[in-house]
């Protein structure tokens, strides 16, 4: 087989295969032929046909179990939005812990805790940390010396708050909220949509407060 | 669209060699349609129906559709129904189908012919049609068979992808998400909750956070120091009730050596460390 | 982005793919980048790659859903062997079965029996259905609301094709035109000859075979 025959299959064999072929198998794969090239025919045609991936968005390269064509790492970061997923969602549990460390801070796991109900699972806080979300802001001196937790400038910065005020309080939310217009306590505005300085303003929240020590 | 008279030379066309066999030409087609019982399993997968069967008949018979000679293919036909219903007669039954129309076209040719009906049908021509029809499919299907095809005529290229640190993406959350989530969690809180309502100032737990993360770099703060004049009345009230709420929760402890000197804010003396992951 | 480097991320994004990528698909590979490639420059990056082939063992050939590099006919008995297995063949019944659905979409099942005069296999159905080669588009408004099959994108990515244009042209019914003269050939047991004087509208049964709808 002439050389230039020989480098189309090679070259298309290393392409179409899944896995690394090394120079045997290369090599099997002219097995039943009456006119089977040489091992140093194959051999060339992979030094040629490297060269020839000069300059181009693959290589191909020899790695332990043999000789595979890959994507060039700096072209990479466009090749893996093939397969880019849609990220993962955070569980209610975590955005409930979340969201009592942003109001209640700085608040330790205990008092997450009661509020919640249930206890708070070590991934949950292990993930907010990791997301620099929250940080320890300090121990409180109680037996134990639990560690509070309070939010961070990521956390403001990631959901585009200039600072916490910018958060409506509690009272804003029930209005915020029509599936239990029931809990609404009595509202003088009730109806009217609360002017918008209030908001920024007041930064308070009203609570049921049981959770103190 | 050959709409042919009869010429000679068509007649002659049918005399004419339709094979050469070594040498030999051949102008009657062999006799050897008859298929031995035992091999009828294979001849029947062999045929995609009668209509099948019937092409197959006459292109053995090297006869144009359009030339469709009812009696010979008929008794042949029929001899392949009676082989058949021995072996698979649920099968046999669409053959069955055909023998009976092809019987109606015989019988129907056979009667004597009105002169003056010229208009109607020659019973062969709906037959004609469906072999025909079934013709065209069957060449090209095979055509379709022939097509490169994935897998057997060409693979797909799949390079591998170069090892790059792969970055997952993370969740990303909706503020009203988080809202909702704080909303839900006090709400289910309430119905276990003492009726004590206190108001709070999410700002004053802010700053208490934010004091606690000084002391966390510095230990050791000037009282002073934690007020930011430039905040104005409201910051320093917001700074002092943190302070405040920050003592009394024993976070933090105030130190002053004598009266009227500095005052130092340092964490609680710091006890067993509990790191938050127990 | 330059040209230079549009081109080595389609090539690697295609050579990377398992599937066809569209210019569209392609598109998106840059969507979150500030500075993003035009189409034009993803179409001439596709060209240019397409004439790199030229002579080797791979193509850039544009099939239905869009552009895959794919390995040339001419060096399938090789790169063949890379696997163990045969390729599926395909029964006469199946592949009629298709050639009826690809040329007279949408049709039934009834349909089709009618034209092979046997009936369908509930297997090559499902068989079809499972590769994806037909799906069901619609409902026969007749009794039964019989199931109408029409062929997929996915059939003509097997088969190569860009288009159903790109099909053979389905064969050309000859003229039912009974006054042949081979039908006059003298039949010792034919008692009579058949009337002849019916001449077929041939409109009517001469097809393009491009029954599309």
């Amino acid at each position: 087989m002439n050389d230039v025959k020989v480098k189309r299959v090679v070259e298309a064999a290393l392409m179409a295969a899944d896995v690394a072929l090394s120079v045997d198998r290369l090599m099997l794969l002219f097995e039943p032929d009456a006119e089977k090239p040489s091992r140093l025919q194959v051999k060339n045609a992979i030094t040629a046909l490297q060269e020839e991936c000069e300059g181009k968005g693959v290589e191909l390269r020899r790695i332990a179990s043999g000789w595979r064509y890959q994507t060039r790492p700096d072209v990479q970061p466009w090749v893996a939005r093939l397969w880019q997923e849609k990220p993962p969602r955070y569980s209610r549990a975590l955005l409930e812990t979340l969201s009592l460390i942003v109001y209640r801070q700085p608040i330790t796991r205990g008092e997450i805790e009661e509020v919640r109900g249930v206890s708070v699972s070590s991934s949950i806080i292990k993930t907010l940390l990791e997301r620099e979300w929250v940080r320890v802001v300090g121990h409180k001196e109680v037996p134990g010396r639990p560690a509070l937790y309070g939010s961070t400038r990521q956390f403001l910065d990631y959901f585009n708050l200039k600072s916490l005020d910018e958060l409506p309080t509690l009272a804003e939310l029930k209005d915020l909220d029509l599936s239990h217009p029931e809990l609404d306590l009595p509202n003088p505005q009730e109806g009217e949509k609360p002017p918008l300085q209030i908001v920024a303003e007041s930064g308070e929240l009203v609570d049921t407060g049981k959770t103190r020590h | 669209m050959a709409k042919t008279d009869p010429s000679p030379q068509n007649r002659l066309q049918a005399e004419l060699p339709f094979a050469v066999v070594k040498g030999e030409p051949m102008t009657v087609p062999p006799e050897d349609l008859y298929i031995p019982p035992d091999a009828l399993e294979i001849f029947l997968d062999a045929f995609e129906g009668p209509l099948d069967l019937l092409l197959y008949l006459i292109k053995r018979q090297n006869l144009d559709i359009l030339a469709l000679p009812i009696l010979r293919i008929t008794q042949q036909y029929m001899e392949y129904i009676e082989l058949m219903k021995e072996v698979r007669l649920e099968l046999a039954a669409e053959y069955l189908v055909m023998a009976a129309m092809l019987a109606e076209i015989k019988s129907r040719l056979l009667l004597p012919q009105p002169v003056c009906e010229e208009d109607e049908e020659d019973p062969r021509l709906d037959l004609i049609r469906r072999l025909q029809e079934y013709e065209r499919f069957k060449k090209t299907s095979e055509q379709i068979d022939e097509l490169p095809r994935m897998h057997r005529d060409t693979f797909e290229v799949s390079a591998m992808q170069s090892a790059c640190k792969e970055e997952r993406p993370r969740p990303n959350v909706d503020l009203k998400d988080l809202l909702c989530a704080f909303h839900e969690v006090i709400q289910r809180a309430q119905m276990f909750a003492s009726h004590l309502i206190q108001r709070e100032h999410l700002s004053v737990r802010e700053r208490m956070s934010r004091i606690l993360g000084v002391l966390n770099v510095e230990d050791f703060v000037e009282f002073q120091r934690l007020f930011d004049v430039e905040e104005g009345r409201g910051g320093v009230v917001v700074t002092f009730l943190a302070l405040l709420e920050l003592l009394r929760n024993h976070a933090v402890e105030l130190v002053q050596s004598k009266p009227f000197a500095p005052i130092y804010v340092k964490p609680a003396v710091k006890g067993p460390v509990e790191d938050g992951y127990s």
